[in-house]
């Protein structure tokens, strides 16, 4: 039972790590800020997403556990939020400068 | 300490870290505009907030997370985008070649001077971590960093209060005469922003659940007043950039208490120390758990008051009666 | 070489890049920047120093941890009032620079007078 | 398994820290605030690997912490921007 | 590691006198924040309690021949805090006692709340600060833990920048700024030195570490960095540029606090550093060094103060040459053939110098405030006629400048003969070269604003207010302190002796 649960934890954190790679290669490649934004945050919360769930068994007891599903939950709001105002903030002329 | 492999596998994580640190530094000194510099700050704390971890120091960790990135990043932010007409002319004001040279050279020697007393032998390291564990029972308090702070060294808790009240009087000092007393910045218009809005509605009653834990838990682990206020302080100071709640006016009676009810009952705690033990600041015996406690928990409502109105700058209304 | 003394040097090289971005950095709101940066290397070392400590079970010496957070709350006290300050500066001249040009009053005894 | 969360903490924040460039090329602020958004989550993943495979429960509530406050660049960056305050303060003097 | 409790950190009856001396401004400060509108009156109670705690500490140290110990909740160093009030830091706490009462006196004219009873910002600000600014005095003078000393002197930065910017102008605001920053980067460079000293002996106490240092690099750096920061906290050449547009922009009430005691409080901490945490390392060249940019000041601020065109500016540069002296205290209680410092005439003569520029420069700058509020100006050229006009003032004027001058039978006087003794008896003639020609300049600045003020005026004075005799006595009455300073002499040198370790010249070299 352990062995399958640290696999899967491997299996899931490295998922995540490869979708910060994807996130970061976006944000790098990507030709405009709009397009960027949407690979980083697609990416950011998968991975982060992804890490949890591969972590989430390896959790010594259900606090723990809590605390970490409420992580994600904060940053898929935080992400969330940012992505729309920055959004915006393109969209309305570019960025203030 | 684990294994050889674990161990590199640290190592690399924390040369990596260290690299990295010091190459958002670098970004921050050399940016081409302050906006940019100052979004390399505010990665900046965050690094060191790993850094805290890697060197054992959650307490410290958690302080960085709340106010070295968080707070203070949301000031300098704001500051950035409002200077921003001014930029260039005091950006073109840069000092001659000779007292640039003379700065890099001082400060170069700075740092090798540093760097060779890290890298001189000092074995073995002193420490005062032997004599705080041996009174932690006394205290019943499990985390020594908690100690510290409330018990071994209370005083310089005490005094950094008084420092952070001053600076506070000294933001609002800044205020122009007819707006003393009024409320911080201008009314925030009624919110169209949707996101922000409901990121205001939704993260504070977390937050506040994430403050208070952090402050009840730092009896034992990592955590404290401190960072507990600072992080109320956060969500204040999100529902107050969101507009859904106006900042208090700056002279009301019960702001003015909030402040001073933190420092206030610490003092008076430990003026009482003359009395029922030994001296300022001592606890007595078998009170002295649940005296910290109390402290703690006025001193995280006085910090999270202090901290929000800090960040929300001086008066800028005129006060209603 | 471990992670302390590799922290370590790291902590001196942000001293030296703090007190470099504070000394020649013309523009205030950088130099209260480069002022934190330096504080955070000052910090750093601190921290350093509390895991060479570690002792009787503690992973580091709690004395220097407890100071550091002290530290990082008057750095945070005054960076607000540097800023507002800053920025009050800005409201009332219109630029953000420390070159005292008082734009009320002609002034030759500034402090530049002799220097 | 301690050794390989500690090298995946060390692999996403490589991976994260690349992200940075965009921090100095910008070119505009959104994307530099981006950058920071992306080292935000990627530090907070490093975070909790490290507590579960440096034996750190705590850098949880660090964890916990940085989310809370991840949003808060931004926030005070879209706030600030000219045009989102109804009027500067005036700047007369006191007194 | 040593036994933590050394008998030097053993509590001693009076002790609680130390925590007062430090809380009770403290205790200022939070009960003026909430009761805003009480502020004045809250400051004035409390300016005769804490006079009285000075002089009990003053008294107690000086019947008992013995410092005066207090212990932090109990907890002895090297964990906790002590506090320790030696014959320095009694002579301080009371010079510290008698110009903030003084101060606060002659604010009372400036600083009243409006009358009807609402709270106002300058005076509650001020009186909040002037709080403040005691406290961290208190705490600099008593403090023994090097830490503990990094938060009182952020505590005297956080009570003194608000003060320099209160009238709000665009000058004052940038020399406040300023002010800050240069204060923050010394602190952060003396914080450095804190971390390092940590680092290398596992304790911050001042007497513990004196037991511990060995001349070892980590001493040198840290020594370095923390005089470093210290200095460009107290304004000696060439850390100057912030003082004089600060020290001159503030109303009058906050430049005498500022010039007074404000920047002795980082200068009594680098005293602090060289003559008790290192005493016993031979520090000739860094002794030299810092006697050197001591006379740079001294000539630089003095001849910078006789071209000022306006009073303020003009007592602020002679601030920075006054500072220059003290720093002389130096190269020359460290010199070769010093023999027992704590009795060495530079020591005594550099206190004396701390002290009574202290009163003296108090008293010159709340002159300077009445002479501007009657004329609506200070400008130098334009005091004709003044002294006939306010006779008290100038007169104070007159004596505080003697003891810049170092003119008998002042408190200057003193100190300067001292120093001039000591570079004699040192061999190092050169430091008197430059005390006799600081005199000379600074009679030349006083005499160039006593001239035109003692003259008639061209046309007949006109003045803008009415400037109360109340204030004008409390002005004349520090300046004759300052003047009789010169007269009880000899005394306070056994005082400053009282904590010295026995035998200094045993551990000297």
């Amino acid at each position: 039972m352990r062995q399958v649960l640290d696999i899967f934890t491997v299996a899931a954190v490295s998922a995540g790590a490869l979708f910060f790679l994807v996130g970061t290669v976006g944000l790098l490649r990507f030709p405009d800020p709009l397009t960027r934004l949407h690979a980083l945050t697609k990416a950011d919360n998968l991975g982060l997403g992804l890490v949890v769930l591969g972590l989430l068994p390896q959790a010594e007891g259900f606090l723990a556990g809590v605390k970490l599903v409420a992580v994600w939950l904060l940053a898929q709001l935080a992400g969330a939020t940012v992505t729309q105002l920055v959004a915006r903030a393109v969209r309305r002329g570019g960025p203030p400068a | 300490m684990s294994t050889g492999f674990a161990l590199d596998a640290g190592l690399v994580l924390d040369a990596g870290l260290a690299a990295l640190v010091l190459a958002v530094a670098v970004g921050a000194i050399v940016a081409g505009t302050a906006f940019a510099a100052v979004v390399g700050f505010v990665t900046y704390g965050l690094l060191l907030a790993l850094v805290w971890v890697r060197l054992a120091a959650v307490d410290v960790a958690l302080t960085e997370a709340a106010i070295g990135s968080g707070v203070t990043g949301a000031v300098l932010i704001a500051a950035a985008a409002r200077l921003r007409p001014a930029e260039a002319r005091s950006a073109a004001e840069r000092p001659g070649v000779p007292l640039r040279l003379a700065a890099a050279v001082l400060s170069a020697l700075v740092a090798a001077g540093l760097a060779m007393l890290v890298l001189l032998p000092s074995a073995p390291a002193p420490s005062l971590g032997p004599a705080a564990a041996v009174h932690l029972p006394e205290l019943a308090i499990g985390n020594p960093v908690t100690a510290v702070l409330l018990a071994y060294r209370a005083i310089d808790t005490l005094l950094e209060k008084i420092v952070l009240l001053l600076a506070l009087l000294g933001v609002w000092s800044l205020a122009p005469d007819r707006f003393w007393g009024g409320a911080p910045g201008q009314p925030h218009a009624a919110q169209q922003d949707g996101a922000l809005a409901l990121l205001a509605r939704l993260l504070p009653p977390v937050g506040i659940v994430v403050g208070v834990y952090i402050l009840w838990v730092g009896a034992v682990a990592p955590g404290g007043a401190f960072q507990g206020g600072a992080i109320l302080a956060a969500m204040w100071i999100l529902v107050m950039i969101a507009g859904l709640r106006d900042a208090p006016a700056t002279g009301g009676r019960r702001v003015r208490l909030l402040l001073v009810v933190g420092p206030a009952v610490f003092l008076a705690v430990g003026l009482a120390g003359f009395v029922v033990a030994d001296g300022f600041l001592a606890y007595p015996a078998s009170y002295a758990k649940p005296l910290i406690i109390a402290i703690e928990v006025v001193l995280t409502l006085s910090i999270a008051v202090i901290l929000g109105l800090l960040a929300s700058g001086p008066p800028g209304r005129e006060r209603q009666r | 070489m471990s992670a302390e003394t590799l922290y370590g040097l790291c902590a001196a090289a942000l001293v030296g890049l703090g007190l470099f971005g504070s000394i020649v950095d013309p523009q205030p709101l950088r130099k209260i920047l480069a002022f934190n940066l330096l504080g955070g290397g000052v910090f750093l070392l601190f921290g350093v120093i509390a895991r060479r400590g570690a002792a009787a079970g503690m992973a580091a010496d709690p004395v220097p941890q407890a100071m550091v957070i002290t530290g990082i709350v008057v750095a945070f006290s005054a960076t607000a009032l540097a800023v507002t300050l800053l920025l009050r500066l800005f409201e009332t001249t219109g630029q953000a620079t420390l070159r005292t040009g008082a734009p009320a009053r002609p002034d030759p005894d500034s402090d530049r007078a002799g220097s | 398994m301690a050794e390989f969360l500690v090298g995946a903490a060390g692999f996403v924040l490589a991976m994260v820290a690349l992200g940075l460039v965009r921090l100095l090329r910008g070119p505009a602020d959104a994307d530099r605030l981006m950058a920071a958004q992306l080292l935000g989550s990627g530090g907070i993943a490093t975070l909790l690997l490290l507590a579960g495979g440096a034996g750190v429960p705590a850098a949880v509530d660090a964890a916990l912490t940085l989310a809370l406050l991840a949003a808060f660049a931004s926030v005070a960056f879209v706030r600030s921007a000219p045009g989102a305050d109804p009027a500067e303060p005036d700047s007369t003097e006191p007194r | 590691m040593p036994p933590a409790v050394t008998l030097a950190s053993a509590a001693t009856a009076g002790g609680f006198l130390l925590v007062l001396a430090i809380i009770l401004p403290a205790a200022g400060v939070l009960l003026a924040l909430a009761f805003g509108r009480h502020a004045e009156r809250i400051a004035l109670l409390l300016m005769p309690a804490g006079f009285a705690i000075a002089i009990a500490i003053l008294a107690d140290v000086w019947h008992s021949q013995a410092s005066l110990v207090a212990v932090m909740g109990g907890w002895a160093p090297p964990l906790g805090i002590a506090l320790r009030a030696d014959g320095l830091s009694a002579m301080m706490l009371v010079t510290t006692a008698l110009v903030i009462c003084a101060v606060g006196l002659f604010a009372r004219g400036d600083f009243g709340m409006p009358a009807g009873g609402g709270e106002a910002r300058a005076p509650l600000v001020f009186w909040t600060m002037l709080m403040g600014v005691w406290s961290a005095l208190n705490a600099i003078w008593l403090g023994r833990d090097l830490f503990n000393l990094y938060v009182a002197l952020e505590l005297l930065t956080f009570s003194a920048v608000p003060l320099v910017c209160l009238d709000g102008r665009a000058e004052t605001l940038a020399a406040a700024l300023r002010y800050l920053l240069f204060a923050l980067v010394g602190s952060v460079l003396y914080l450095l030195g804190v971390a390092l000293f940590y680092g290398a002996y596992g304790t911050l106490d001042i007497g513990l570490l004196a037991g511990r240092v060995r001349a070892e690099p980590v001493v040198w750096v840290s020594a370095a960095l923390m005089t470093a920061g210290l200095l460009a906290k107290t304004a000696l050449f060439p850390l100057h540029l912030w003082l004089p547009p600060a020290h001159a922009g503030a109303p009058a009430a906050a430049s005498a606090v500022l010039s007074a005691l404000v920047v002795k409080g980082s200068f009594f901490l680098a005293v602090r550093l060289w003559f008790d945490v290192l005493p016993g390392l031979p520090g000739v060249p860094a002794a030299q060094a810092l006697g050197t940019l001591g006379a740079a000041a001294i000539i630089f601020g003095s001849v910078l103060a006789l071209r000022q065109e306006r009073l303020k500016l003009l007592i602020a540069y002679s601030t920075i040459a006054q500072i220059g002296y003290l720093f002389l205290l130096f190269p020359l209680s460290t010199g070769a053939a010093a023999a027992g410092i704590w009795g060495s005439v530079a020591w005594t003569g550099g206190v004396y110098q701390l002290v009574s520029h202290a009163i003296a420069k108090a008293a010159m700058f709340m002159a300077a405030g009445l002479i501007g509020e009657a004329l609506g100006h200070d400008r130098i050229a334009g005091l004709g006629g003044i002294g006939r006009a306010l006779p008290m003032t100038i007169f104070a004027f007159g004596l505080g400048g003697m003891s810049l001058m170092g003119l008998p039978p002042s408190g200057g006087f003193v100190a300067k003969l001292m120093l001039l003794t000591a570079s004699v008896t040192e061999g190092q003639w050169w430091w008197a070269v430059v005390i006799l020609l600081g005199g000379l300049l600074a009679a030349a600045y006083v005499f160039r604003v006593l001239a035109p003020a003692l003259a008639g005026a061209d046309e007949p004075l006109r003045l803008c207010a009415r400037v109360s005799r109340r204030r004008e006595a409390v002005v004349l009455a520090l300046a004759v302190g300052a003047l009789l300073l010169g007269l009880l002499p000899l005394r306070p040198s056994e005082l400053l002796q009282i904590g010295r370790p026995a035998a200094p010249t045993a551990i000297m070299r």
